[in-house]
């Protein structure tokens, strides 16, 4: 019986059954997904948002950048769906373009923070003296407002869209980082670990095969709400002033610029309010979903391995 | 905004003239007794002789006196003092001062503290410095002050009178007691008492009741002072959209700096009266003196492709708030009031810039537009500004930073080509920054040439033709060229009687109906 | 099972290992520890080739400590662990990493001792990358064989740990120790989170591989008659010491320590006569920070006398093959 | 008690180091200058420089960190560029005011979100539950400053119930203070409650299903019992550090809001500080901003040991 | 004893025909599946099986603790002293628990509430049930903690669990569930969680507590051991269904369920030949989720056949005092019927 495992034609029907068994395990999973709402809700909502930012502009016959000002703030109408904004722009198509911005700020920042968190977090948890050093810078940018560091970088670095992004990734990796590596440090103490240390694994592969992707599943959660914290701060920092510079639209210099027409022109603050909050909204709940979708307890109904033994005191 | 607001020598400027009702008297009783005023930011100091800031000056304006002050019609009057003589030369001048003024502390006002007031002045400002040089004051008596000048001026008493870093007159003790970086004890003869500064929240004056008011029909800054109501209050309040809020929901009785895009909305608001004065003008520099601008075809391209009406009208947003005219000076001021120029004002030649960048070789290289967002006017009127440029062809980017960054940045001249600032009226053409070298490194000496004819010229019209001579020079040159003229509009909530405003807004003869 | 004396051949000799663990005070790692866990102390013992020894303890008492100081999976404070001759704390992490394939462990928890990410293929093959043993097919190979070995189907490869029950975990764990050949296996309370119906399938399991496969054990359990039916010889310990070694029988027939003897009528034992007389020891265990002086079992022991409180006492050898640490044994 | 607020104060010095140091680079790497912000748009290159050599910002930017950590030391943080005081009095003045908004803005969030998380907690996947959470799903997506905007508008200048901005001090009455706090208070708490919510309904929810609820029940206690005196003080440690940094970050930086509604407080006194290039400020903000936050964060801590008998004193 | 025929107004406790169940996503799940037996006061009964069999499920359903679970149904009659608890009001129910009768749980650290002194915890239900004072409580309270034998109980009583061993907790988890003189204690594996010296020590608290204050206390436990030396009576669970019911005695001497014989010969007996093979019981337990119709112990049993697949056993009396679950024990005591599935 042993023996006839090695044949090719066992190994094959092997293959097979993995095939089937995978499958399966997808269509579960699908099915999770299927009765998840938050989930399917938040990523409907965003993937329509990021389509609109990436395909609306080219539709419209309009040019984000292009001023008619005796056109300047003229209420929504056929020709401006969304009316138009102080310079006689179209305010649809600059929020359309404002998407591509903030979204692709929102993007980026997460990308960035997300894989230096990540690094930063696994090699703190695992190498003590690292841990010190890291853990204090981290400790010390936390402890300083992310505002206020964004806009006293800004003021250092100038306005532009990768210096928000630079200032952004400074503000939000500490916190990733801190997050990754309180869960590696849970993760490092698991029996598993130490049962692949038996085996003679090295170091490295202990960190990045073993450690980082169970990490990640809290990482993913906190990505999303990076994701929308990134996208209200570029908003909050070009409110003050201190964002993506004129005449690029992003809703956050929109918002800024409908401020002192606020009370004449109440689409300039409505639309682009309503792009925000909608994205912001749609990505708290995908991270919601996200963190159902990964939490083990929410497919083991059971209970765990049982009668585990008091630990000494 | 941090623009100086010089007067000219004429007052019908004022959309809404000063509205000097001092006649019905009702009891004192059904007035407030407090007046809260809006004002942008926080000056950074009282001290006039050391700032340029306007709303320093308009705060200081209550606390302390000059000898001179201009008043409606731009007329230098007196103030502290009480009459005056000029020798034949123009080279002397014999000032009497007023008798029986007190300081806040107590202190009579002598000669020994006009002396060292003026003195202090002369060194410490930066105009006297460079349009007084070597003048000094002495005291002749301890009522007479004597002021000698280095070579005749005429506009000797316009300068004493300006409103910019006006020279104020302290206590001979405090100036000597003061540190290097200026006078923190305001002690002055005017209207009101410093009472408290809470730094970033408000400033607040108390009535000077010792104070010894020069006589004659409140006009401009001159005439009767009455310190009506006993408290006023400067509030810091650099949110525009807050401002406006604040005197429609009637937090504030006053509001400086009325963002015009809010211009309409409060004009239908019933609570609340509009008011506004000449600010001064939208300028374009270019700056000849690095980078793509040296070229002089390509200046004029950027000058012909500019629709100065778009760009006013985005800045601005009402037509009633500023008005189309190619002067570098104020067009109410009739002796320095020009036009030349005006064939390179408003072109809106697009065609003529693609010309002139054709003849100039234009190969797309990158013009940057420097700004700061800080100012909002300046911050639109670039934005309209790279548009125009865009149409004609020119490669054009906008370089945007906070307020400090910008001053940084307009002083390296290599990294901005051509920057828009607004700035409050200068009383003569010498002191305008389209002819300083300094301001963006205008360097040409046939400017030189003649700015020093126009300072030196005793005959009046010879200096205006040599200015206008000049003025024309800068627009065809394409040094700078004015945008237009704008209005700075004060909002007032209904119940504040005898409001008045002049270069700003006079409160000492305004009480609050409660 | 047990081979006769003379021909038993040592495999690995543990030698005076101690091991403690650092308390850090109000000041972290600033000023140094200020107290210790007295995990392991002085303890040596040695293993035979292709005997079971039994280490038996109540919670704390530092078996699972022993058995992972061993490994060199934490290092040892003082003392020697020789694996046919080396040391295996002085050698150097790469060497150490490739005698692992000699020394493998089964882990209390079967659960969390697998990676909940990975599916068991993987898992059992990981080893077999680690020390880069055969090609792709082979390897699977060798998985699908250990999975029969230890009594799963080959579907069982594509599975991740958590569709195991707990029965199936254990062979897991079993597998994932035996897939690189070991010649020692430790086995941490291999089947105290199982039932008994399911542990008495994993217990005879065990003891079938390892005449098969001729392995040494080291079987770490709380469990007496467990130990009673798997092991050669026993180790009983208390506080983080040996207080009694003997081989199975004798011991079971003949306890000497009060302890083991507290302990083994502490066991509740099926019989129908309903509550028996024991000895039920007074008190609590101590703690590890602070042992007490003397003999540790002091505190509890019905015996103790003033002697025991102030003096070690020595292990010695009361039988042939029997030793125990008590001064009335 | 002590050894551990000592230690906690130790482990602070090089967090503060690493934050001062950081700071002082940054501003002097910031272009332009108090100088320039003093003087104005007007002012001449000489006068700049001028101003600047007697403010002592040509020197090495190493000098001048060593003599502002002297400084440090004799508890003197300098005086500030721009506002004529020293900078410990401008920082204290400015931080009532940004303290009383935090503690009305915690207040409203309290007040909301507590009672609402527990009862969602309890009657989970109810309505009421769907309700709070998609309320605290809006909550945390709309941006304070849309809030704050709608707030003004609305409230003030429409309805006339409330001041638009402005503070006054407590010293001015009750009343007069808080009126101007309750529009800010609530476009802050708003986010906060949704927070905070957030956090007492999944930590209630871990914790009812703890062992130890079904003790007290198996005792016959009340619900209201069971829910208030065992779950949520044993759900309480995620809330507090919750409610403690979201404090943390309303005295630290209610930057935008404190803009809108024109409340001199410490997020103000940075954001000019910065437009206004005043050096000594933006270090002694950052010094004191670090400290309170650290010092909330302490505060927090101390309060576990208050709630939770397991954490008190220096245990780890 | 009573037959769970006729209610009797005499036993402590009588349940009928007790069912629970959980609708879980994948639908409805019983974790107990028509339970009935009786017991009498000053009894000790025991229930074992393995883990999952719905032990707990069981014990907290006749209190009522799974109300406040998520969607849970009661089948059937609880009878306590005469009064039907099912059918209580949430609070007249209330008044039962902890008062007439109350539970200890299997792992004492996580049972008791971490922030509050064990002195508390112990008033906590004489305040409730019986009015009393603070100051009568902890006096009470200090009482019931001498009587749990902890040394120094007057220090102990200020103290918070954590600081107390694992031992001393499960004392006071006793003292609180003795606080209002109950007529019945449910203790569900009150010392699994403890080692063997610690664990002879509780045992031997709760058979003394139960000579002297004469309450019944059903003690459920998976191991056998334990069984044997305190428990008058067991019943053995298996899937959700008692499968046999009988004294101890006889539980060691003359088991006739196949689950049961195999259980207890699988145990390793500190008596038996240590060299033999352990008996072994095949497969593993089915998941609550598809039990198998019949007789539930079929996909285990060596004895099964089709029968055993289609129709489930009655419970049968086989002796006084002895019943059981299955079709075929009476061939299987007297070896007629083979092993079909497994051999030994
Ligand atoms: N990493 C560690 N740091 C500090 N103390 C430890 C560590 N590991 C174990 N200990 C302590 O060492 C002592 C012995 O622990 P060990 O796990 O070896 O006991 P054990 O006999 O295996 O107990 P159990 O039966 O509960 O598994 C215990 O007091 C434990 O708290
Ligand atoms: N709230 C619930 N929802 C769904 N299923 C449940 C719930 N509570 C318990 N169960 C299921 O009921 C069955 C019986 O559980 P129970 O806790 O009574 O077992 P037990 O015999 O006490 O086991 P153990 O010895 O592990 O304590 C288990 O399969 C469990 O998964
Ligand atoms: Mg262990
Ligand atoms: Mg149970």
């Amino acid at each position: 019986m042993v023996e006839n495992i090695h044949d090719q034609s066992q190994l094959d029907r092997l293959g097979q059954l993995g095939r089937k068994l995978r499958r399966e395990q997808r269509l579960l999973s699908c099915f999770r997904l299927r009765t998840n709402y938050d989930l399917l809700i938040g990523a409907a909502v965003l993937g329509a948002l990021i389509v609109l930012a990436f395909i609306g502009p080219l539709l419209s016959p309009y040019d984000p950048l292009e001023m008619k000002v005796l056109d300047r703030l003229k209420p929504p109408s056929a020709a401006h769906w969304l009316g138009t904004d102080e310079f006689g722009r179209d305010l649809l198509t600059r929020v359309l373009h404002g998407a591509r911005l903030s979204l692709g700020i929102g993007i980026t920042v997460t990308l960035l923070t997300s894989l230096l968190g990540l690094i930063i977090g696994v090699y703190a948890a695992f190498y003590k003296p690292l841990d010190h050093i890291l853990m204090r810078i981290c400790d010390g940018l936390i402890a300083f407002p992310g505002i206020l560091l964004a806009i006293a970088l800004m003021a250092t670095l100038g306005a532009s869209a990768s210096n928000v992004i630079i200032a952004l990734t400074i503000v939000f990796t500490p916190s990733i980082a801190r997050t990754i590596r309180s869960t590696a440090l849970v993760v490092r103490e698991q029996p598993y670990i130490e049962a692949i240390r038996a085996q003679g694994a090295t170091n490295a592969r202990i960190i990045w095969l073993h450690i980082a992707p169970n990490a990640l599943s809290p990482l993913l959660v906190q990505a999303a709400f990076v994701f929308a914290e990134a996208i209200l701060s570029e908003a909050a920092l070009s409110f003050l002033g201190a964002g993506i510079p004129a005449p690029a639209p992003s809703w956050g210099n929109i918002l800024q610029a409908s401020k002192s027409v606020i009370s004449k022109a109440w689409w300039m603050v409505t639309f682009p309010g309503i792009a925000l909050v909608l994205s912001v909204l749609s990505l708290n709940m995908l991270g919601d979903g996200l963190r159902d979708f990964l939490d083990p307890r929410s497919k083991r109904k059971g209970k765990g391995s049982r009668r585990v033994r008091r630990v000494a005191p | 905004n941090g623009n100086n607001n010089n007067g000219g020598s004429n007052a019908s400027g004022s959309a809404s003239p000063a509205n000097s009702s001092t006649a019905s008297q009702p009891a004192a009783a059904s007035y407030k007794d407090s007046l809260k005023i809006a004002v942008t930011a926080q000056p950074p100091t009282l001290d006039s002789a050391t700032t340029a800031s306007a709303l320093a000056l308009d705060i200081a304006g209550n606390i302390f006196e000059t000898l001179f002050t201009l008043n409606g019609n731009y007329e230098p009057t007196p103030v502290l003092a009480e009459s005056y003589e000029k020798s034949e030369d123009g080279l002397t001048y014999t000032i009497k001062l007023r008798q029986g003024v007190k300081f806040h502390n107590g202190k009579e006002l002598t000669s020994d503290d006009v002396v060292a007031s003026m003195n202090r002045w002369l060194a410490t400002s930066s105009r006297a410095k460079t349009l007084l040089e070597e003048a000094n004051f002495s005291a002749s008596d301890a009522t007479t002050v004597v002021l000698k000048l280095a070579k005749p001026n005429p506009d000797v008493l316009v300068l004493l009178s300006a409103q910019a870093a006006f020279p104020a007159i302290f206590p001979k003790e405090v100036i000597e007691a003061a540190p290097a970086e200026g006078i923190t004890d305001y002690i002055g003869t005017g209207p009101y008492k410093l009472a408290e500064w809470k730094q970033d929240q408000y400033i607040h004056l108390v009535r000077n009741d010792d104070y010894a008011s020069p006589e004659g029909e409140p006009s401009g800054f001159a005439g009767k002072k009455e310190a009506a109501t006993p408290n006023i209050y400067y509030y810091f309040v650099p949110d525009n959209a807050t401002r406006v809020a604040g005197v429609k929901s009637g937090e504030y009785d006053v509001a400086d700096s009325i963002p015009t895009e809010n211009f309409e909305e409060l004009s239908a608001d019933s609570n609340v009266a509009l008011s506004s004065y000449p600010g001064g003008t939208l300028t374009a520099f270019l700056n000849s003196s690095e980078g793509a601008f040296k070229n002089e075809k390509l200046r004029q391209a950027a000058v012909a492709a500019l629709n100065d009406e778009d760009i006013l009208l985005a800045s601005f947003a009402n037509p009633d708030l500023y008005k189309l005219d190619p002067g570098f000076m104020n067009p109410d001021q009739t002796q320095w009031a020009s036009t030349a120029g005006s064939e390179y004002y408003n072109q809106n030649d697009q065609e003529k810039a693609k010309q002139l960048l054709k003849d100039a070789g234009y190969n797309g290289e990158k013009i940057v537009l420097l700004t700061t967002p800080d100012y909002s006017e300046m911050y639109a009127a670039t934005l309209v500004i790279q548009e125009e440029l865009k149409q004609v062809g020119f490669n054009v980017e906008v370089l945007s930073s906070d307020f400090a960054t910008f001053l940084k940045t307009k002083d390296e001249h290599s990294k901005w080509n051509l920057m828009v600032t607004s700035n409050g009226y200068q009383l003569i053409p010498p002191q305008l920054l389209a002819v300083t070298q300094s301001w963006v490194g205008l360097d040409d000496a046939q400017v030189k040439a003649s700015v020093a004819t126009i300072s030196s010229e005793a005959d009046p019209a010879a200096a205006k033709a040599e200015w206008d001579k000049l003025q024309g020079y800068l627009y065809e040159q394409a040094y700078s060229a004015v945008i237009g003229h704008y209005n700075e509009v004060v909002a007032t909530s209904k119940k504040v009687e005898g409001f008045s405003q002049f270069v700003g807004p006079v409160l000492w003869n305004a009480k609050v109906a409660k | 099972m047990a081979n006769e004396p003379e021909a038993r051949k040592p495999l690995l000799e543990v030698k005076a290992l101690s091991k403690k663990f650092p308390v850090y005070g109000s000041f972290g790692r600033l000023f140094g520890a200020k107290q210790y866990v007295h995990a392991v102390t002085d303890v040596s013992f040695t293993l035979y080739e292709g005997e079971t020894y039994g280490l038996v303890g109540e919670s704390g008492s530092g078996k699972s400590t022993t058995g992972r100081t061993i490994l060199g999976l934490t290092p040892v404070t003082s003392g020697e662990v020789r694996y046919r001759g080396q040391d295996l704390a002085k050698l150097p992490p790469k060497q150490l990493r490739k005698l692992r394939r000699e020394l493998q462990m089964v882990f209390q928890d079967p659960y969390s001792s697998l990676n909940p990410r990975k599916r068991i293929g993987r898992i059992l093959e990981e080893a077999l990358v680690i020390h880069r043993i055969d090609d792709r097919q082979r390897r699977q190979q060798a998985v699908f064989r250990i999975l029969q070995i230890v009594g799963l189907q080959p579907e069982h490869y594509f599975r991740y740990p958590h569709e195991f029950s707990g029965g199936q975990r254990q062979r897991l764990g079993l597998a994932r120790a035996l897939i690189l050949q070991p010649r020692i296996v430790v086995c941490d309370e291999p089947v105290s989170a199982l039932d008994v119906s399911i542990q008495s399938q994993i217990l005879n399991m065990l003891r079938e591989l390892q005449g098969e496969l001729g392995l040494t054990l080291l079987f770490i359990t709380h469990d007496i008659s467990v130990v009673r039916y798997i092991s050669d010889r026993i180790g009983i310990m208390y506080l983080g010491r040996i207080v009694e070694e003997a081989p199975t029988d004798a011991l079971f027939a003949n306890p000497q320590h009060p302890y083991t003897k507290a302990l083994f009528s502490a066991v509740p034992r099926i019989s129908e006569r309903g509550l028996k007389e024991r000895t039920v020891l007074k008190g609590e265990i101590p703690s590890p920070l602070s042992p007490p002086s003397g003999c540790v079992f002091h505190t509890r022991c019905p015996l103790a006398t003033d002697r025991c409180r102030s003096e070690a006492p020595a292990w010695r050898e009361t039988k042939p093959q029997h030793h125990t640490a008590c001064h009335y044994a | 008690m002590l050894a551990y607020l000592a230690k906690r104060l130790l482990s602070l010095v090089p967090v503060l180091l690493v934050i001062t140091i950081a700071t002082f680079m940054l501003i002097h790497i910031m272009p332009g200058g108090p100088a320039a912000a003093i003087l104005g748009l007007e002012a001449t290159q000489s006068d700049t420089d001028a101003l600047n050599e007697a403010m002592g910002f040509d020197r090495p930017i190493a000098e001048q960190y060593i003599n502002w950590i002297g400084g440090l030391f004799r508890g003197d943080l300098g005086d500030s560029l721009f506002l004529h005081q020293p900078v410990g009095q401008a920082i204290s003045e400015h931080l009532g005011p940004t303290f009383s908004l935090a503690v009305v803005a915690e207040v409203i969030a309290l007040l909301l979100a507590i009672p609402l998380g527990i009862l969602a907690a309890y009657k989970r996947d109810s309505a009421l539950d769907q309700l709070v959470r998609s309320l605290s799903l809006v909550g945390m997506a709309v941006p304070g400053f849309l809030l704050a905007l709608f707030l003004m508008l609305f409230v003030g200048v429409r309805l006339h119930w409330l001041p638009i901005a402005g503070y006054a001090p407590l010293a001015d009455g009750v009343w007069a203070h808080y009126r101007y706090l309750i529009l800010p208070g609530i476009s802050l708490g708003t986010i906060q409650a949704a927070l905070i919510m957030r956090m007492t309904r999944s930590s209630m929810l871990e914790v009812l299903h703890l062992n130890f609820i079904k003790t007290v029940r198996s005792k016959g206690l009340r619900e209201s019992k069971v829910l208030l005196k065992h779950a949520l003080r044993n759900a309480f440690i995620p809330i507090l550090t919750v409610i403690g940094q979201t404090f943390g970050t309303l005295v630290t930086g209610a930057v935008i809001i404190e803009t809108i509604f024109n409340i001199p407080g410490i997020g103000q006194l940075v954001i000019n500080s910065i437009e206004r290039r005043d050096y000594t400020v933006i270090q002694g903000v950052v010094l004191t901003v670090t400290l309170l936050y650290v010092l909330i964060n302490l505060i927090v801590d101390l309060l576990y040991g208050a709630v939770d008998p397991r954490v008190r004193l220096d245990r780890k | 004893m009573s037959r769970s025929g006729q209610k009797d107004r005499t036993a402590l406790l009588d349940v009928r025909g007790l069912t629970t169940r959980f609708a879980t996503e994948r639908g409805p799940v019983t974790a107990v599946d028509g339970i009935s037996f009786a017991m009498e006061p000053g009894e000790i009964i025991g229930i074992v099986g393995e883990s999952g069999c719905g032990k707990s499920v069981m014990s907290q359903s006749i209190i009522r603790l799974l109300d406040y679970t998520d969607h849970v149904s009661y089948e059937g009659e609880v009878w306590l002293s005469g009064e039907e608890l099912l059918r209580l009001s949430p609070s007249r129910m209330r008044k039962v628990r902890g008062n007439r009768v109350s539970m200890v749980f299997q792992d004492p650290l996580t049972s008791l509430d971490p922030l509050y002194p064990i002195g508390d915890q112990i008033a906590e239900s004489l305040r409730q049930h019986r009015r009393l004072s603070r100051k009568e409580a902890q006096a009470r309270a200090l009482e019931l903690l001498r009587m749990t034998g902890i040394p120094s109980p007057e220090q102990r009583i200020k103290e918070y669990p954590h600081q107390l061993s694992g031992g001393m907790q499960q004392r006071v988890m006793i003292a609180i569930a003795l606080a209002c003189e109950p007529q019945l204690l449910i203790a569900d594996e009150p010392t699994t969680a403890l080692d063997v010296t610690i664990q002879a020590q509780i045992l031997e608290l709760i058979v003394e507590l139960n000579r002297r204050l004469g309450m019944g206390v059903l003690f459920i436990t998976h191991d056998l051991g334990v069984v044997s030396e305190i428990c008058t009576s067991v019943k053995v669970m298996y899937l959700g269904q008692i499968v046999e019911e009988m004294t101890t005695a006889r539980l060691f001497a003359n088991p006739l369920h196949p689950y049961t014989q195999g259980l207890i010969r699988s145990i390793p007996r500190l008596d038996g030949d240590r060299r033999r093979k352990l008996h072994v019981i095949e497969g593993t337990v089915p998941s609550l989720a598809d039990r198998p119709e019949g007789c539930k112990f079929v996909t285990r049993c060596p004895y099964a056949d089709a029968k055993c697949r289609s129709e489930e056993p009655p419970l049968e009396t086989a002796e006084e005092g002895h019943r059981l679950k299955c079709w075929y024990y009476r061939e299987i005591r007297s070896g007629a019927r083979e092993a079909t599935q497994y051999g030994e």
